[in-house]
């Protein structure tokens, strides 16, 4: 059952064959228009993952570049593939979004929250200290201070979003500088860094008497 | 080669007195005991001198020749380590065996590198979601207090250890990488001080400054200061740019 | 429609029976446990969105709360229902990952509006490859094969967290022991070490070289 492409090597003999070459025609614009949407549907797919967040029809056309209409249908279509699945397609006011359904929010709370579960060890625990007082800080600036390497510590409180890259310092080597991140202060419950406790009483580094 | 300028440094020591280049030619003739000359004195006496008086070229000098004295110093202290295993110098026959051996070995890996290259090309068109924030930080149980008290405990030891050595051993070469990375950066070259970090340990000073004599010596940078107390600042060269006024290297 | 679980209440009175009510017990649970695999394939869409990156299969046990061979049933399912989408689910780094197909690379890059990314280099990617086969390796053990210096590729190697120091070797000097890292896996789609391209001519390296 394949249908004719062209017509243009067929001769119409009677007005009845005419209306079934067009029917033919329309069938085959339609087929490939269909495929036309599939394909937009798994390039829609893909922008959607990438994005993270709402996507706009506009954008959609512009990075698939194809007319709005085609968008439309090959979002309609996702949106029927995803009604069986765990995520799916929503319509917010900013446009499209792959996200989770809520019927999993909890197992998702839980895989994101895994890490956090985990108790932070003495010497994470400091270096996220040394960190807060003394940001921006370098990696060897830090294992200054704390006399041991401190890569792998450092890298499980990024993981854990506590500390994150601010830049590079202007030095031989061009050290990375770690500072806190906005999740630190609203966990401790902190308007700024400003809101730490004063280290006042021990003047830098030589802790002149001991507090207690 | 002793051409003792006014004003330049001298050394004084329990066991010499005289100027650094006629110490060097002493100890490279074994007529001194370098066990018996304490070289960080001279080089931090030296470096109080160039605070007063700082010449470029003296310097220059200076540090290559400080450096060498600490070459022969640390040769003379250090326990000889066994030669390093040379293949026992080998038949004409066994060379090119050997250099056949080594091209096959290269091969090999040009050709995985091939297939690495494949899958790299196919994982960058690969993208994935941005990771999620989950709703807090990831963290439980922890106090500021306990944050805190963390500090301070980090600070009470801090002064125990002023004197240590940090355990990441630092070399002469690793740290001229150092200083060509950063020269590699831009033309308009780098202030001196930005080559040491702010919290850097004396033997990272040393060091990075060794190197950076020794990058002198290579004509690999050129160090220029405009005005006396002017700023110093340091330029990278192209790695095969002879000539240049960079001068005082040294001669051996 | 409950399930008998067990059998045990029930007064078999024929033989027959027997079989019969065995074979309905057997039918029923093995739906159930489809069904239940079919909810953590759904839960598993849900944690492969949200991770942007790979994700182990105890993770998945953990924050799922089934046990392990539902969360790999459920992974093959999942593998299955994407084979024909516009995303596909990776075996990355020990763990799997949701991914966009490198088919739709344009469309997804003209979204993001960012470049094509840049390869490594020849010297770098031949370095790496060095490593990995060869790992941990000393940098002087990888300047004997490439008969280079290569100080400055190994920093920047380490630098894009493609490879890292994992000790120091017990000889003269104890130089540094490089190894590949997680990122190494990663950016070349890799399952684990053992998924690296084999080596083809590996015996040739050291051709029978007999100890006389």
């Amino acid at each position: 059952m394949d249908a004719p492409l062209g017509t243009e090597g067929v001769r119409p003999e009677e007005p009845g064959m005419i209306e079934l070459e067009q029917a033919a025609g329309d069938a085959a614009r339609l087929h490939e228009r269909d495929a036309r949407v599939r394909e937009t549907a798994r390039a829609i797919e893909c922008i959607l993952l990438v994005s993270g967040g709402p996507v706009r029809v506009e954008q959609l056309v512009d990075a698939a570049q194809v007319p709005p209409e085609i968008v439309v249908a090959a979002v309609e279509i996702l949106m029927q593939e995803y009604a069986a699945r765990g995520l799916e397609i929503q319509t917010v006011a900013g446009g499209y979004q792959l996200a989770t359904r809520p019927d999993h929010a909890e197992v998702v709370q839980r895989f994101l929250g895994a890490a956090g579960r985990e108790p932070l060890t003495q010497a994470t625990l400091e270096t996220l200290a040394i960190v807060a007082y003394r940001q921006p800080i370098t990696r060897p600036e830090l294992e200054a201070v704390r006399g041991v390497r401190s890569e792998y510590v450092l890298e499980r409180l990024e993981e854990r979003r506590l500390i994150r890259v601010v830049g590079r310092k202007a030095t031989v080597g061009r050290p990375i500088l770690y500072a806190t991140t906005e999740g630190f202060l609203r966990y401790f419950g902190l308007r700024d860094l400003a809101d730490l406790p004063p280290m006042a009483a021990f003047g830098m580094i030589h802790p002149a008497a001991p507090e207690e | 080669m002793t051409n003792t300028r006014p004003g330049s440094y001298v050394v004084h020591t329990a066991t010499f007195e005289g100027p650094l280049d006629q110490l060097l030619q002493l100890a490279q003739q074994g007529q001194v005991d370098l066990e018996t000359i304490p070289l960080a004195e001279i080089a931090a006496e030296y470096l109080a001198h160039s605070r007063r008086a700082f010449d470029v070229e003296e310097a220059t000098e200076t540090l290559w020749m400080l450096a060498a004295l600490i070459e022969l110093k640390a040769r003379a202290l250090l326990p000889h380590p066994p030669p390093v295993e040379e293949p026992p110098a080998e038949e004409p026959g066994d060379l090119q065996e050997l250099l056949e051996e080594r091209l096959a070995t290269y091969r090999v890996f040009k050709d995985v590198a091939t297939a690495l290259r494949a899958l790299e090309s196919y994982q960058q068109r690969v993208f994935l979601h941005p990771p999620e924030e989950p709703a807090g930080p990831l963290l439980s149980g922890v106090a500021l207090a306990d944050l805190f008290r963390a500090f301070q405990e980090v600070l009470a030891r801090v002064p125990d250890r002023v004197e240590e050595v940090p355990p990441q051993s630092i070399t002469v070469a690793e740290q001229m990488a150092a200083v060509l990375a950063l020269l590699a950066d831009g033309v308009e070259g780098v202030p001196f001080e930005a080559l040491f970090r702010a919290a850097a340990t004396r033997l990272e000073i040393v060091v990075t400054f060794l190197a950076l004599l020794e990058l002198i010596r290579l004509m690999r940078v050129r160090v220029v200061q405009d005005a006396t107390f002017g700023a110093i600042r340091v330029y990278g060269r192209a790695a095969r740019d002879g000539g240049g006024q960079t001068g005082g290297a040294g001669d051996d």
